[in-house]
């Protein structure tokens, strides 16, 4: 019994010895967040990330604002400590959500050539600038599909890409990927983009695509926020930071190039907290909110274009939006 | 140098816990482990020697270094058990353990250990393979495998296994009648 | 996170085997027989337990430069304590674990979630996490145990379950067989998980769909 | 016979054009020339809508010292500043379309009489450049910048390459037959220019009437060397280490090792720029290819559209491919509304069973491309690269000193098309480094 | 040749990878460039044999004369633990250079069991201390070359349209049964 | 990136268009050898026809029937797993029945028909599809099957009818032992070779000893290892410098002493170095690229089958030799990268 506890004792005491001499003689100066992030990993040293062992993970994933997290043993609480120690998401969810901006399929489209070669919309860019038949749309050939880490986007049965939103992160890959410039970061919270970025005129689009931007101008008329602009030569943009996504665009565009993202949540006052004020009446762009004064006011679904304007300016925050 | 003593002092405390624990829990079943190697050893004495009233284990003759286990019945010795190897297996070290009429014939034979490939070297552990060395001596078997026009069976895809067991087996009988006077002459004196 | 979450996700979702890759060398070795898996997996399962309860008591003693060797110590207590108690108790499993049985020691299941989960959480919640662990662990072990016995023995938990005519697949329990069954078995799991994603993205796409028919009457 | 290291023997169906003499194409109503017809620094259209132009007068302005300008195939009006498919991009590309008057009136002082042994080096340059003369294998480098090598780079040998080492192709195989004397000279004038007293012209082994009339024909100082019948043998590199053993290093150009290579049709074009003051204006070209319907070697202006080249040849016949050049680097064309441009050293009609439109499997590994690269490749792994655009890697694996012989194609059993993996790869490195 | 033997035996036959299933994590997890494996292999077999050396010590003259060999594990983990810290430390000193090209692998194998392996194997095996260090040799050698060809065809399949489902760790293992398979042509070479 | 390119012009809507348009596009060069996938793989076969039949000659129709079980099975498989996956299948390219053929020929003409299924299926799923089909396996498929049967069930794997003529079948086929395996048990029981039964060199030679059904006749598979480099198929580095490996090196033992080692002849005709070393190390996506690579390859090859033939506890070694050099190859492609043109030196 002795023997063993000396033994045993006598190593941890030399071993001791030794980390805490070396601890002091050799400390080598590390980032802080290093450390912290450190902390939230694993420590199991198991080298299933690639890197030798946790601290040098930690210290790429402090270093390299661009390594993302690859250890498969740490835990979403961790990996959310992470994140907030480094100030940047680490593959969880972003702010930007990437958006297709052509609705070209190949029902809609023309098609110059019989393309032969690798399946990369990439490749297919260089051999005579790609066979669709408008120079601006979508090869088609899933080369966003392909280079999205997290799975975030699929080729539809109609040939053209489409983002699933609860997995994209914004990351850009699909963005620097796509050799036509179609997919764009827009804020998660916009809901509206035009389908379109030709060049072409309305004349030189028609026999190419029955479904492009044809630069009429109704939509940035419509607009109550002047969120929109388009030109002769220049399809149709919407300034996300103006946008209030009331949708009335939408139904204004004659080729229904614009579309939205998912569908808009409607408005709901919440009788007990309403006070009457009358301010969600006057707000209201499309007249959906009547009611008398000093009594509860009502949304009428049909007509409410959820833009959202009424919550913002209710004084009372009485109005919700509806949850589906 | 505070932080150091802190480092030290856990470390040694933890150490020395561990420590403690666990030649506390080596204590506790010190006792059970050694019955384990008891019943380890006795059953593989009482699986090759003959029914006997001693208690084999400790009834032991150690001779060039060779151990041999005497069972007596009535006092009088009724059968001799040794371990006994072959390195001639397929992979590694195959020990046997051999019972034997103190004339030399053999009661039986157990495999104690062996590395052999599963399911084809590993048959020398069967009861087919091992029950065939049963009543067999140096005098009354030739000591080879059929293959090698001997007595015993071999194992198809796998003869070298086999060879080995009954090279091993022939090898402790010649140790044993070499030696035979001295074993069973001393078998008094150690206890 | 709740108690039961923490238990039940060690199954499924984060599979020590299956999913994180953790821990291979006694997975690998040991599983020639379920019973032999079945064993390994408690043996770790109870060491998971004893450990992640000591580290979660002593953690906020520990300073950062000896937590590893102090976390080791512990480990490797308790896995002597497994080590005597089977050799007293346990003999045929004791020699069909052999030397993976002081080599639970560095099993990164164990260091790992001392690390990455006792060290920071409460003692019921290191229980919850242990247990959920080591069952994923035994499940995985005592499939892949499973899976080779009765290809390369015909056996499962030593009842004969063909007739006398199959011819065992040797390899199966030799080691090539365990990393071909490990592989194969790793394979199926993610191609499952990956089908049951793509039914969801399936589904989610469909919805998309939809919206875009409401978008259109709007 | 002197050859280099790799590359392949594909079927030479030169027989379908190579003794059809050179015959001129008739004038056309309408020519659309291409502003941007060479390699290099873009040029300025100078001329507008409603302006009188005539034959030979410029079009365009270079914009650096990497720059030719274009001239105007024949005399008439222009009727716009328009866009046109361009062969090389496939995209739109601005050009100037020229209604022909059907005067074909040269312009002013053209063509004039000189004699270019008695300009200096720097006059001849000048004529060259403002003659518009570019590579005329299809490389479209600007020839002069070719011709003034920095100081410190010591020039010793000159090769005219008559190798036309492309199967179908008999452009330069008929000039030299038929002109021989434009080649000799302006191989003279590009030797005064180098200052140089030798030179040698090189040419495939299945020529041998040009290489014999040319032996007849040449000056002592031009030497006729004839090269075994290889793909490809007329590439710069494996041209000169052929006839000098030399190897251009890595990324570096002939003149580092003292090497200058110009075109049978080049060397013409020089000729008739610095003696006659011609601008490059018309070339010769072989219109073949069982997709035609009589395959014909012919001079055409520059600007003219591949429709008419097409009817005037007989129509198509079965065409799969169109193709501007050879079937091993030529570009494929989707549609007949382009150019002839000054590099368009061919036009090649293929049928479906000519071609080669199947479906491509993995890479089996085989080893033949290794083989057949002249440049000491391994394309299969930069095939590999390309399928999952892993350019940093495939830069590791030399990917830039691919020349795009197409060899390792050719021979791919699994129908590999690794060109178009490098072209894809390269693609990629340069979009990269421009972002950064 | 006994040595000669016995490094063939370690490396090749009895595969510590391949055949005792040692160090999985490690060969799973560094195996996916040649650069690192090279690195990791350099790495291993310094460790080895250096914590093969001391746990030998430890266990001869320490364990063996107070009958302490139930702390046999504790100790040698404790030891090598602290060993493969010490040794950082002093590279990280000494040589820079060589700190750089395989001190990052160093903690990576603190919890490597095929270094616990092989000092318990080699003290199983009853090497002496010469023995024990050539086998240690021999073992890291058999690890660091299913290491290094492991990465090599680990960096080939980043290239290779393999089944999604199969990607990464299942097709790893899959080729290490492969090569598992091969390798047990080396079987009976040494026993 | 999807391989597929041009597809069916009734499938691809591209294609299609291009029909009507008719005019392709793709990146030069526009030609293409007639040389294919499916072109190499029929060569390969017609040069194992001589070995597989005089295998069927001697061990008679249940060589035939493992040879058909064999092509049948593979293909099956192939068919299965690519529809179960919902791949393109891809038998047309003939890989399947190559491989098919190989893992009959180097299987016991006696093989029951499941063995040779399990085979298959190991050699096609395992080694083959799983590491993503033709072009993608590190290891050669056929050898893998081989070994996992050999492995798996030693005891029906070394079980060697006797050779007869065609025309004497006897109902009942007596077993005996291979030359390798005699040579084996001979050394391993007396020491010394000189107790190892028949070793002329004429039976081995031309096909009259047991063995596996594709490898016994050195003849035959000498004759279409020639045919396939007349045919450019394979290159000569592979199985001259294996064979010239495994001669040197069992020919200075043999030397030095020839009591204790068979002669070099003897090696070369014995066993399945001969099938070995034109059809399964020459096997193209499992051998390196370069011809350098090709000489490291096979000199590998051969001292690993000599090491596991004179020492190791198989009788045969050239399968294990292969497989184990097939991991190496990425290294050595590695190290054997040709010169680039215009290198710096």
């Amino acid at each position: 019994m002795i023997s063993s506890i000396l033994l045993l004792g006598g190593i941890g005491f030399l071993a001791a010895l030794i980390l805490g001499i070396s601890a002091v003689t050799f400390a080598v100066k590390m980032d802080p967040r290093e450390k912290a992030v450190l902390d939230q990993l694993p420590g199991a040293n198991c080298g299933a990330c690639g890197f030798a062992g946790c601290a040098a993970f930690a210290h790429e994933i402090t270093v390299n604002p661009e390594a993302e997290m690859a250890c498969p043993a740490v835990n979403e609480e961790a990996l959310q400590a992470m994140s907030e120690i480094l100030g940047r998401s680490l593959g969880g969810s972003a702010p930007l959500i990437a958006c297709i901006r052509c609705k070209g399929s190949p029902a809609e489209t023309t098609n110059r050539y019989g393309y032969v070669g690798p399946r990369d919309c990439r490749a297919a860019q260089i051999v005579a600038g790609g066979s669709k038949g408008c120079q601006y749309g979508c090869l088609g050939l899933g080369t966003c599909e392909e280079v999205c880490p997290f799975g975030a986007i699929i080729m539809g049965e109609d040939g053209l890409p489409h983002v699933i939103e609860s997995l994209c992160t914004g990351c850009g890959k699909c963005v620097s990927a796509c050799p036509r410039g179609i997919i764009q970061l827009i804020p998660r919270t916009g809901n509206y983009i035009v389908g379109c970025i030709s060049r072409d005129t309305a004349k030189e689009m028609k026999p190419l695509c029955k479904v492009g931007c044809i630069k009429c101008g109704i939509c940035a008329d419509v607009c109550p926020f002047d969120a929109i602009t388009v030109s002769k030569t220049t399809s149709a943009v919407i300034d996300q930071d103006k946008c209030r996504r009331c949708g009335l665009c939408v139904s204004a565009c004659p080729t229904g190039v614009i579309s939205a993202l998912r569908v808009p949540q409607k408005a709901r006052i919440i009788a007990e907290k309403c006070k009457g004020c009358s301010i969600c009446e006057q707000v209201c762009p499309a007249e959906a909110i009547s009611g008398k004064v000093k009594e509860p006011y009502f949304v009428n679904e049909g007509k409410c274009i959820g833009c959202g304007l009424c919550i913002e300016k209710c004084p009372s925050d009485a109005i919700e939006r509806i949850i589906s | 140098m505070k932080e150091i003593v802190k480092l030290i002092s856990v470390l040694t405390v933890v150490c020395v816990l561990a420590g403690l624990s666990l030649s506390f829990v080596s204590d506790a079943t010190q006792e059970a482990r050694d019955y384990q190697d008891r019943l380890e050893l006795l059953s593989s004495l009482n699986m090759v020697l003959p029914a006997h009233d001693n208690e084999a284990d400790k009834d032991v003759v150690e001779v060039t270094g060779d151990t041999y286990y005497l069972a007596k019945k009535d006092g009088e010795v009724n059968g001799i058990a040794f371990i006994t190897s072959s390195d001639k297996g397929y992979s590694g070290l195959i020990r046997v353990i051999v019972g034997v009429q103190p004339d030399g014939e053999i009661v039986s034979i157990g495999i104690l250990e062996q590395k052999e490939t599963p399911g084809l070297g590993s048959k020398i552990t069967e009861d087919w393979f091992v029950d065939q060395y049963k009543g067999k001596s140096l005098e009354n078997a030739r000591w080879a495998v059929k293959k090698d026009s001997g007595d015993f069976e071999q194992i198809s895809g796998a003869t070298i296994s086999p060879r080995a067991v009954t090279g091993a087996v022939q090898k402790g009988l010649q140790a044993y009648q070499e030696d035979k006077q001295e074993i069973l002459g001393g078998s008094d004196v150690v206890q | 996170m709740s108690f039961n979450k923490e238990l039940i996700k060690g199954i499924w979702k984060e599979n020590p085997v299956f999913i994180l890759v953790l821990g291979m060398c006694p997975v690998l070795a040991v599983t020639t027989s379920a019973i032999n898996g079945l064993g390994m997996g408690v043996a770790t399962t109870f060491v998971l337990i004893c450990s992640n309860i000591v580290v979660s008591i002593i953690r906020s003693y520990v300073p950062d430069r000896v937590r590893i060797p102090v976390f080791i110590v512990v480990i490797a207590s308790f896995v002597t304590i497994v080590d005597l108690t089977m050799s007293g108790y346990f003999r045929g499993l004791y020699h069909a674990l052999g030397l993976f049985i002081p080599l639970i020691v560095v099993n990164c299941i164990i260091l790992g979630r001392a690390e990455a989960f006792a060290s920071k959480k409460s003692i019921p919640l290191s229980i919850a996490d242990a247990v959920g662990m080591g069952a994923g662990f035994t499940l995985a072990l005592v499939m892949l145990g499973g899976v080779r016995e009765i290809f390369g023995n015909g056996t499962i938990f030593d009842f004969s379950i063909f007739g006398s005519g199959f011819e065992p697949v040797l390899v199966m329990i030799l080691p090539p067989g365990a990393f071909l069954t490990l592989g194969v078995l790793t394979g199926v799991f993610s191609a499952i998980e990956k089908y049951r994603s793509k039914e969801w993205r399936k589904y989610v796409s469909q919805d998309l769909g939809k919206t875009a028919v409401v978008r259109e009457r709007l | 016979m002197k050859t280099f290291k790799g590359g392949i023997h594909p079927p030479e169906e030169k027989q379908l054009v190579k003794d059809n003499p050179i015959v001129d194409f008739p004038l056309s109503s309408r020519y659309h020339v291409l502003v941007q017809q060479h390699l290099g620094a873009p040029a300025k259209p100078v001329v507008k809508a409603g302006d009188e132009v005539r034959k030979g007068q410029v079009l365009s302005e270079p914009l650096g010292f990497v720059s030719v300008p274009v001239h105007a195939p024949t005399s008439g009006r222009v009727k716009e500043i328009g866009r046109i498919v361009h062969p090389v991009t496939g995209l739109l590309a601005p050009c100037v379309v020229i209604d022909a008057d059907g005067r074909d009136e040269w312009a002013e002082g053209l063509p004039m009489e000189r004699d270019p042994f008695a300009m200096s080096r720097d006059e001849l340059l000048d004529a060259i450049k403002t003659a518009g003369v570019v590579g005329m294998g299809g490389a479209t480098f600007p020839t002069h910048v070719k011709l003034s090598p920095p100081k410190d780079k010591t020039i010793d040998t000159f090769i005219v390459n008559g190798a036309e080492c492309e199967p179908y192709l008999s452009s330069d195989h008929r000039l030299m037959l038929e002109q021989p004397e434009r080649v000799l000279k302006g191989a003279g004038v590009v030797m005064k220019i180098l200052g140089l007293d030798r030179a040698t012209i090189a040419i495939e082994a299945n020529k041998p009437d040009a290489i014999k009339l040319m032996r007849e024909k040449a000056p002592a100082e031009i030497q006729v060397e004839a090269l075994k019948v290889k793909y490809p043998q007329g590439a710069e590199k494996q041209l000169i280490n052929a006839l000098t053993g030399r190897e251009v290093p890595s990324g570096g150009l002939p003149m580092d090792v003292g090497a200058v290579v110009q075109n049978a049709g080049t060397c013409a074009a020089v000729w008739d720029a610095c003696a006659r003051g011609i601008p490059l204006i018309e070339r010769i070209t072989s219109v073949t290819g069982r997709g035609i319907v009589q395959p014909k070697n012919i001079r055409v202006r520059v600007g003219t559209l591949l429709r008419e080249v097409i009817e005037f040849s007989g129509g198509l016949n079965g065409a799969a491919k169109i193709i501007f050049g050879g079937p091993m680097m030529g570009i494929a064309q989707f549609t007949q509304d382009i150019a002839i441009m000054k590099g368009t050293s061919g036009v090649l009609v293929l049928r479906e069973e000519d071609t080669n439109i199947t479906d491509y499997s993995a890479c089996i590994s085989c080893g033949r491309c290794v083989e057949a690269c002249p440049m000491g490749l391994i394309p299969s792994t930069l095939s590999k690269l390309g399928e999952k655009g892993m350019w940093q890697k495939a830069k590791e694996n030399n990917l830039l000193d691919c020349v795009e012989c197409g060899s390792c194609t050719y021979v791919s059993p699994a129908n590999r098309p690794i060109v178009h993996f490098v072209k894809h790869l390269k693609a990629l490195s340069r979009a990269a480094s421009a972002k950064k | 040749m006994y040595y000669i033997l016995l490094i063939v035996g370690a490396a090749l036959v009895n595969n510590f990878v391949l055949a005792r299933f040692l160090g999985i994590c490690p060969f799973m997890g560094v195996s996916k460039s040649i650069d690192t494996a090279v690195g990791m292999s350099m790495a291993v077999i310094f460790v080895m044999t250096l914590a093969t050396f001391v746990t030998w010590l430890i266990n001869f003259y320490l364990l063996i004369p107070f009958e302490l060999q139930y702390l046999q594990t504790i100790a040698f983990i404790l030891v090598i633990a602290s060993l493969v810290q010490l040794v950082e430390m002093i590279i990280q000193r000494v040589s820079p250079p060589l700190y750089q090209a395989l001190g990052i692998f160093l903690p990576l194998i603190t919890t490597n069991c095929a270094v616990l392996g092989v000092a318990i194997l080699n003290i199983q095996l009853g090497h002496s201390l010469l023995d024990a260090c050539i086998f240690a040799v021999g073992a890291a050698l058999g690890f660091g070359l299913a290491l290094v060809i492991f990465a090599g065809m680990r960096e080939d399949f980043e290239l290779n349209n393999i089944p999604e489902a199969f990607r990464g760790t299942p097709i790893a293992l899959v080729t290490a049964g492969i090569l598992s398979l091969a390798f047990m042509g080396f079987s009976g070479l040494v026993k | 990136m999807k391989n597929i390119s041009a597809s069916n012009p009734a499938e691809d809507p591209a294609r299609e268009q291009a029909t009507k348009l008719s005019v392709y596009v793709s990146s030069s060069p526009h030609v293409h050898s007639t040389e294919d996938v499916p072109w190499i793989m029929r060569q390969v076969i017609y040069a194992l026809i001589p070995g597989a039949l005089v295998g069927v000659y001697f061990f008679g129709i249940p060589a035939l029937k493992v040879i058909a079980v064999a092509v049948v099975s593979c293909v099956v498989m192939e068919v299965l797993w690519q529809k179960l996956t919902g791949n393109p299948i891809t038998v047309k390219d003939g890989s399947a029945v190559l491989t098919g053929l190989l893992l009959a020929m180097n299987l016991p003409s006696g093989a029951p028909w499941w063995l040779v299924v399990i085979g298959s299926l190991v050699a096609i799923i395992i080694a083959k599809q799983l590491f993503g089909g033709i072009g993608n396996n590190p290891f050669n498929p056929a050898l893998v099957g081989r070994v996992f049967l050999l492995i798996s069930f030693p005891v029906a794997m070394t079980t060697w009818p006797e050779p007869r003529s065609f025309f004497s079948q006897a109902a009942d086929a007596t077993t005996g032992a291979t030359p390798l395996g005699a040579l084996k048990t001979a050394i391993f029981e007396h020491g010394t070779i000189a107790a190892a039964p028949g070793m002329n060199l004429m039976d081995p030679f031309l096909g009259n000893v047991g063995g596996s059904l594709g490898e016994i006749s050195a003849l035959a598979l000498i004759l279409g290892g020639i045919y396939l480099i007349a045919r450019k198929i394979i290159t000569w580095h592979i199985p001259v410098v294996y064979i010239a490996t495994v001669a040197v090196f069992t020919g200075i033992l043999w030397l030095i002493n020839p009591e204790g080692y068979a002669s070099p002849s003897f090696h070369l005709v014995a066993g399945g170095l001969m099938l070995g070393a034109f059809f399964m190390a020459t096997d193209m996506v499992t051998s390196p690229i370069t011809n350098t690579g090709k000489v490291v390859f096979a000199a590998g090859c051969g001292v690993i089958t000599v090491v596991i033939r004179l020492w190791g506890g198989y009788p045969e070694g050239v399968s294990f030799a292969i497989l184990i050099m097939n991991a190496f190859v990425p290294l050595i492609n590695r190290a054997t990268r040709p010169t680039k043109f215009g290198a710096v030196r």
